[in-house]
């Protein structure tokens, strides 16, 4: 899990390299998001290696996603800075995404009314260079980078698995094919760090094994990805390190082993009201402890959340 | 819309129902023959024997419902592929025979208003009025089945090229006959039929086959569509009269145009458009050689458009970049106060308010003539035998404008500027969070739009001779607004259509005109409220403005794959194994 | 000094006009989030509903100052209340509600719309009642006794009835307001379906009669600054909403748009600006000619500057 | 395939079938359509052979049309009168009226119509400048003669530089006076009666502004002083800022250029707020609704109009009362004299250029020149044209509003400036 890619092809059909020592890609420093009076996030310095996968838990409202909208701009931090590749990266959304850095939405944000392979064409807007007299005149540079772009388009889609939908509207796909054509758009952009915001909420086992598989081949792109999620056991069993916020702080930083047996990982997640695993990979000394004052937990298989109704079934299964 | 249940029991009744539409239509054959009015009303109906032709359109309409009501009963629907399904003779037979009842209707009613009323109808009327009803109760009976497949026929090019050309002779005869009639009766009537003709070939499924064919062979649609337009002034006899309602309906389409890249391409709301057209008129008046320019250098035409498309494009980035960043409601309210400063503007700079410039509300008038190479667009022609008036040049003058407005507002849609604005319209923080650069792209849209708008207004200042600050009115934008917003947004035969009704309506309806306003906000009203996508909408913007409607969505996404199969067809004949190459140069 | 005092006197009762109708977009921009562009036309509606409320009662002319002022005024206040908020309640329920969730644009058409041909029928078809006066051009309005004509004179300045009955109508207004929106059930209706329409319906309220309330209320007051232009200007006519209406967006928006208060200090803000630009700017562009100007140039700069207005909170988008 | 073939076939049969038509047209070339004439006169049914029409643009629609149809109503008068006296032996003379809306677009689009009508001999229009403007080129190209009833822009007629006139359309004439004559008979008027200290104020709309200049001129000139010159914006309804700044300056006399429902609550506003002096303005102040807009506090307003009071000349009388009888439904309005005596300059001179034509295109030109000799008494007073096609009539007379009605102060016949 510590395999580390270089190079700078971020195809997906670049092989998976290994051997170079871990590196730092992005440097978040003390940033702080405050709303009014109130700290969303207070001070919170994290990096992120090269071709890791970094996952981001914390009970609802500890300032994830808050966090995430300061990573790509969409809120300039009220102080603090973040860094790509050691260059400061400024907060606006878009220089962010050339830079480098794309990301994924919470509730799905596609463009619905454009199909599949629009979708992810719009993303390939700031690799390309056409302006509009080229447009207009349908100059060659136009022509050649539109070739370029509906292929290259077309084979992110294959690679999530989307190739079949390139002239289906994304409104129409199914949610789970929303969410990874939403990948599929993110990729589109050639990142070297991918943000992923809950990437299985809402899905089924066999959607979530499949989003895993999927960003496991991400990584192997020297992709580094950094994704919260709510679901404990994809985010151990995913990720190379595991950092938990909780209220606007970073209140453990370490591996899955090291966060998930963290005492104060525990303590914090008694208040929260979310999901928690009730099967983790180490079942000794886990979080699992807290299943019984965890009221979440007592619901009955086949409560009112389906989703989680399912998650649990198959936990059931596994252990 | 939900058929009412009690009109599917009809159905039981289908074949005496087809008799009682076969026996309305043999009326209605007849009735042409007789006179149907008095005295002469509308175009004249009073001959025994001699249909006029408004009643030949009439029989035209009546020929095709004879072949509805016929095939319909003929050909059974059996089979996807069937002949039954793919052109629905009853779907057509019912549009035909409400849109015969219509017309009769609007006939008789125009005519009774000419004449002293519904005395001065003669037998013939009635009988039309008839046989009319009974065909439209006939067919009420008649299953409906399902909607037409034709539009996913594959046919062979040459005939869809031939569709195309008589679709567009059509038009040109629909618009050369159409001018002709000076009674208003006469032209409503007679634009009734054309609009029922339409409707009743969209009900066959004409229509649909004739949209994908026009979207398979762009080309040809494109060049036999400039063709007709081109040769329209020859139709007209020398008379330039309809030449300057033609150049005027021109310069309002360029206009809204232009104005669709921002609205329809980029969904920005700009009620101030009208100020481009004028920042445009104003330039090349300034620039003229009229007695009354108030800057004494006048360069040749070509440059003054430029100057003119710059001017425009120069005001829409002072305008655009401060307040692109407010959000949408916002900017329809500062584009509308940058109008209205516009156009105060014009009006003070005339020497005692401020520079003189513009020499205020007297405007610049006397603007000469345009002149290439000896060509006087100001004096007559006579080409193959037929006078080309003043208006006619301009006409063609604009043609070409309009064709270099087309071609960019279609080439930047079908590239990577339109996906970002596309993108920015469906949701502009997501569009940003992929990397596309929002603010340049509706800077560049309204900046793009406004160099537009500046070109047609540099035309329009010649053709008008004189340029006014009293032309450039909030109304005139509203009315660019509902130009785009009536025939389709981000569509051009859209503008085209809207564009057409707008200024060739109160042309010809006059004595209508102290109710155009009023029809006009009421039009407004009940489009966004029951066809806000307009007449001819753009698919993607049909689905915006109906987010729940999943059958269309399907609908939509069939047309969209059907449409790709023959881009991809077209693109790999165009350019052979470019996919393969430029998967090894690119990588 | 008098003539800047004077100017401000000015200034204040024009913009005490304009702060009464931008009540009327605030409220309607606040709850639904529409530029409710037909108000102007409201304010018109108003202002020949109370004309019309006046023909009925027989145009009673050279009363006694006390039946001028007991009777006839507020019979024509409520008349010009009366018609105004049927229109207005009309108009919501026929244009607007159909189209809540409508894209943006189809409801600012639809106004766009609505405004015309309010103008139109009014102007059409208003002369035609049998004994009313052609509405093709403007109206005289009736000679208030007690009010119309008269004057007071407060050291150097003269201050006219009418400019003080509008300030004080805008005074008495501006506290009912607040009083309606905060203390009474239906305000309060109001002020959660302007935070969040879903989760108030959730919660029991009547949403729909609440944004129909804010129409409503807004109407009102675009009555009262009907009746207050008909005194203060002695002519009415079907075209006055759209310059007005224009400048009272310009001031809710320069108030900050949603904020009552801020309506109010934009209006008066606005008057006073228009007044003054006449009079203190030096050179070509100081005559009236530019006032207009001025007060558009203003718009746009705060829009630029301070987007959320003079009195309104910033508000930050929800990502 | 053929099932599809002969399914697209059949399916064309319906347009097939209705492009053929377009062959059918042939009737249409015989029989000649109503046209848009029926507000046209010359239904005395007079047995000769030969048509002139008389055409005439003006806004017969939207916020102007009262103004317009009073016009078509005057020219149609004259017509009427023309043929039933037989003024032009073996002719029958038709009016086409034609709607303008008051903007220019629509009238250049009536003015080609009109053209392209070989019938037309001349025409009478239109009521708004800018409309002039327009049309003016278009009827100039097809040597059709326009006069004017109501343009009051100098430069229609005298060209881009006023201080070296030159004479802009050969065609064209106007029967009304120009702002350039009522503006100085104001300012004497003024100086005459000891206003020295006055205020102007205009619309900034070519009327109003063009009458404002030329009254400030002849006043200085005349020895007088513009103690401030203002504008307001005709949109606006609040005008105490501007009166505030104008009272600042304490002018005896305010001069308005503009027209009656701005000015009407101008002057309103102006007494209201205490400055108690008299409003003075052109020919668009001269209209009973100013009154009743500037309520109790008008009198002493004044007013220039052109022409002798009615009751004072015998012509203008009988055209009052020809009008009366006519029947129209709507008032003569404010140009209605001015349009009538418009369309008799054209009967007067197709008087001469219809004597020896055999077709009323011919005549044209004959007409454009003999409009340059007319010479006649007219409702308003005399009708002939300058060598700039303006009026040469220069009679002018001052209203005031005198309990609450205008009444005549003085009328002369204005030779200054």
């Amino acid at each position: 899990m510590t395999a580390h890619a270089h190079g700078a092809s971020a195809h997906p059909a670049a092989g998976r390299e290994t051997g170079a020592p871990a590196s730092g890609l992005l440097q978040a420093r003390d940033v702080t998001m405050q709303f009014g009076g109130l700290t969303a996030v207070n001070q919170v310095s994290l990096d992120i290696h090269r071709g890791e996968i970094l996952g981001l838990i914390g009970p609802n409202g500890a300032g994830k996603t808050t966090f995430f909208n300061c990573l790509t701009g969409m809120y300039p931090p009220t102080s603090g800075s973040v860094l790509l590749d050691g260059q400061v990266l400024p907060p606006k959304p878009r220089k962010v995404a050339a830079a480098g850095v794309s990301r994924t939405f919470q509730n799905i944000r596609l463009f619905h009314n454009m199909t599949a392979l629009e979708n992810v064409m719009v993303a390939r807007y700031c690799r390309t260079r056409t302006n509009a007299l080229d447009a207009i005149f349908r100059l060659p540079r136009h022509r050649r980078e539109e070739v370029e772009t509906r292929e290259v388009s077309q084979r992110w889609l294959e690679f999530v698995g989307l190739g079949h939908t390139t002239d289906l509207l994304s409104r129409n796909l199914p949610y789970g094919d929303q969410r990874r054509l939403e990948i599929a758009r993110a990729l589109a952009l050639e990142p070297k760090l991918l943000l992923l915001d809950e990437p299985t909420a809402g899905m089924n086992p066999q959607e979530t094994r499949e989003a895993e598989e999927l960003i496991q081949r991400i990584r192997g792109l020297d992709i580094a990805v950094l994704v919260i999620e709510h679901d404990m056991r994809f985010i151990f069993s995913l990720c190379d390190r595991v950092v938990c916020l909780v209220r606007g702080e970073v209140l453990v930083e370490g591996t899955p082993a090291e966060v998930q047996h963290d005492p104060r990982v525990i303590e914090a997640y008694i208040g929260g009201s979310v999901d928690l695993p009730n099967a983790a990979p180490a079942p000794e000394a886990s979080l699992a402890h807290l299943q019984p004052s965890n009221p979440v937990l007592e619901m009955p298989p086949n409560a009112a959340n389906p989703i989680l109704g399912a998650r649990r079934r198959r936990g059931d299964h596994d252990a | 819309m939900n058929r009412p249940a009690f009109l599917a029991s009809f159905e039981r009744f289908a074949a005496p129902g087809r008799l009682v539409a076969l026996v309305g239509t043999a009326l209605l054959l007849a009735a042409p023959m007789l006179p149907w009015a008095y005295r002469p009303a509308l175009d004249d109906m009073t001959f025994w024997f001699a249909p006029s032709p408004l009643q030949w359109c009439g029989l035209a309409l009546t020929v095709v419902l004879l072949a509805c009501l016929v095939l319909g009963w003929v050909v059974r629907p059996q089979g996807r592929r069937s002949l039954g399904r793919r052109l629905n003779f009853n779907r057509g037979a019912r549009a035909a025979a409400i849109a015969l009842l219509a017309f009769v209707a609007v006939v008789l009613v125009a005519s009774a208003l000419e004449l002293a009323g519904l005395v001065a109808l003669e037998p013939g009327g009635w009988l039309a009025l008839a046989g009319a009803m009974l065909a439209a109760s006939g067919v009420l009976t008649l299953p409906r089945g399902e909607e037409p497949t034709l539009r996913t026929l594959r046919s062979p090019a040459w005939l869809q090229i031939l569709g195309i050309v008589l679709a567009l002779a059509f038009v040109l005869f629909v618009a050369a006959y159409g001018l002709d009639l000076d009674d208003p009766g006469a032209f409503f009537s007679f634009g009734v039929w054309a609009g029922v003709v339409v409707w009743v070939a969209a009900q066959v499924g004409l229509l649909g086959w004739l949209s994908t064919a026009a979207g398979q062979n762009r080309s040809v649609l494109v060049l036999s569509a400039f063709v007709v337009a081109f040769v329209f002034p020859f139709t007209q006899n020398g008379s330039d009269a309809n030449m300057s309602i033609a150049a005027g309906v021109l310069i309002f389409a360029a206009t809204a145009m232009g104005l669709n890249i921002v609205v329809g391409l980029a969904g920005l709301l700009d009620l101030g458009y009208i100020a481009f057209l004028g920042a445009g008129a104003f330039t090349a008046a300034v620039l003229s050689e009229s007695a009354f320019a108030t800057i004494g250098w006048s360069p040749p035409f070509p440059i003054v458009v430029l100057i003119s498309g710059c001017v425009s494009a120069l005001l829409g980035l002072l305008i655009g970049s401060p307040t692109l960043r407010v959000s949408g409601d916002y900017l329809a309210i500062v584009t509308l106060a940058f109008g209205e400063i516009f156009r105060i503007s014009m009006n003070n700079l005339d020497g005692t308010d401020g520079p003189n410039l513009t020499r205020g509300s007297n405007g610049i008038p006397a603007i000469p003539n345009l002149d290439f190479f000896g060509f006087d667009f100001g004096s007559p022609h006579d080409i193959f035998g037929i006078t080309i008036g003043r208006f006619a040049n301009y006409y063609w003058l604009l043609l070409l404008v309009m064709g270099l407005i087309i071609l960019v507002f279609t080439n930047l849609n079908r590239s990577r500027i339109g996906r970002g604005w596309v993108a920015i319209r469906e949701d502009e923080r997501a569009a940003e969070a992929m990397g596309v650069n929002t603010f340049g792209l509706k800077l560049l849209a309204f900046a793009g739009g406004a160099f537009l708008a500046g070109v047609a207004g540099s035309v329009k200042a010649h053709v008008d001779v004189s340029v006014t600050p009293d032309q450039y009115i909030f109304l005139e934008s509203a009315f660019l607004v509902a130009g785009i917003v009536l025939g389709g947004m981000g569509t051009v035969g859209g503008v085209l259509v809207g564009a057409t009704v707008l200024k060739l309506l109160p042309e010809k309806l006059r004595f209508f005109e102290d109710y155009r306003l009023l029809t006009f906000g009421l039009l407004l009203v009940v489009m966004m409220r029951f066809r806000p996508e307009g007449l001819m909408p753009d698919e993607r913007r049909q689905l915006e403005f109906h987010d729940d409607d999943e059958e269309l969505a399907d609908e939509v996404a069939d047309d969209v794959a059907a449409h790709r199969v023959g881009s991809v067809v077209e693109g790999t004949s165009a350019e052979p194994g470019s996919g393969a190459t430029a998967k090894g140069d690119h990588r | 000094m008098d003539l800047f005092l004077q100017q401000l006197v000015n200034g204040l009762s024009l913009g005490a006009l304009y702060a009464l109708i931008a009540v009327g977009y605030t409220v309607v921009y606040g709850i639904v989030q529409l530029i409710n562009f037909a108000h102007g036309e409201i304010f018109m509606v108003g202002a020949f509903g109370a004309y019309t409320t006046w023909m009925l009662m027989g145009a009673p002319a050279s009363l006694s100052v006390g039946i001028a002022l007991g009777v006839v005024l507020p019979a024509m206040l409520l008349g010009g209340i009366v018609t105004s908020v049927t229109v207005a309640l009309l108009m919501e329920r026929l244009a607007y509600r159909p189209l809540r969730s409508a894209p943006r644009l189809a409801p600012l058409i639809s106004a766009i719309g609505i405004s015309i041909a309010l103008q139109e029928a009014v102007r059409l078809f208003y002369g035609r009642i049998p004994g009313f006066p052609d509405s093709r051009r403007a109206i005289p309005f009736p000679v208030i006794e007690g009010i119309t004509g008269r004057t007071v004179q407060f050291g150097g300045l003269t201050i006219q009835y009418s400019a003080l009955f509008t300030l004080g109508a805008l005074a008495v207004c501006t506290v009912l307001l607040w009083w309606f929106v905060n203390k009474t059930r239906m305000g309060r209706a109001m002020q959660a379906t302007s935070q969040d329409a879903d989760t108030s319906r959730l919660m029991g309220i009547n949403v729909d009669r609440a944004i129909a309330t804010a129409f409503a209320v807004g109407a009102a007051l675009a009555a009262v600054a009907g009746l207050a232009h008909g005194l203060r200007y002695n002519n009415i006519d079907p075209l006055m909403g759209f310059l007005s209406g224009l400048k009272a967006f310009t001031a809710a928006v320069l108030g900050g748009i949603g904020n009552i208060n801020g309506a109010v200090v934009g209006g008066l803000t606005l008057g006073v600006v228009e007044a003054m630009a006449t009079t203190f700017i030096p050179g070509q562009f100081g005559s009236s000619a530019w006032k207009d100007v001025w007060a558009f140039v203003l718009l746009i700069l705060v829009l630029v500057f301070r987007p959320q207005g003079l009195l309104g909170a910033k508000v930050v988008d929800r990502a | 395939m053929t099932i599809h073939r002969r399914a697209v076939l059949a399916g064309f049969a319906g347009v097939a079938a209705t492009i053929t038509l377009s062959g059918c047209g042939s009737r249409t070339a015989t029989t000649t359509t109503t046209g848009e004439s029926t507000a046209g006169s010359g239904s005395t049914g007079a047995a000769s052979g030969n048509v002139a029409k008389i055409g005439f643009i003006a806004p017969l629609s939207g916020g102007l049309s009262a103004m317009g149809t009073g016009m078509r109503n005057s020219v149609d008068l004259a017509i009427k009168q023309a043929n039933e006296s037989g003024a032009i032996p073996g002719w029958t003379l038709e009016l086409v009226a034609e709607d303008d809306q008051g903007q220019p677009d629509p009238g250049r689009n009536a003015a080609t119509k009109l053209a392209g009508d070989s019938d037309i001999v001349g025409v009478v229009g239109p009521l708004n400048s800018s409309v002039g403007q327009a049309i003016q080129p278009v009827l100039d190209a097809a040597t059709i003669a326009l006069v004017s009833p109501a343009n009051t822009n100098p430069t229609l007629t005298k060209g881009a530089d006023l201080a070296n006139p030159q004479r802009a359309y050969a065609s064209y004439f106007r029967t009304c006076t120009t702002d350039a004559v009522q503006g100085p008979f104001a300012a004497q008027y003024l100086l005459d009666n000891g206003f020295t200290q006055v205020a102007t104020v205009h619309d900034k709309k070519a009327y109003g502004q063009g009458l404002v200049e030329a009254f400030t001129t002849a006043f200085t000139e005349g020895g007088g002083t513009v103690v401030a010159a203002e504008t307001i914006n005709p949109d606006d309804k609040d005008y105490s800022a501007v009166i505030t700044k104008v009272a600042a300056s304490s002018p005896a006399a305010l001069y308005y250029g503009g027209e009656y429902p701005n000015a009407g609550p101008l002057s309103q506003q102006m007494k209201a707020s205490g400055l108690n002096v008299p409003l003075m303005g052109g020919d668009g102040l001269y209209d009973a609704a100013y009154i009743e807009l500037a309520g109790s506090t008008s009198d002493g307003d004044l007013a220039t109009s052109v022409g002798a009071p009615t009751d004072s000349l015998p012509s203008a009388q009988a055209f009052v009362d020809a009008y009366d009888a006519g029947g129209y439904a709507e008032g003569y309005s404010a140009y209605g004299m001015y349009a009538y005596d418009a369309a008799n300059a054209i009967i007067e001179a197709l008087k001469v250029s219809l004597a020896d034509a055999d077709a009323a295109e011919g005549a044209r030109e004959a007409t454009v020149e003999a409009l340059n000799d007319v010479d006649f008494e007219g409702a308003s007073g005399r009708v002939a044209f300058d060598e700039f096609g303006d009026s040469v009539s220069r009679v002018l007379t001052v209203y005031k509003v005198t309990g609450g009605e205008w009444v005549a102060d003085t009328t002369q016949d204005f030779q200054g400036s």
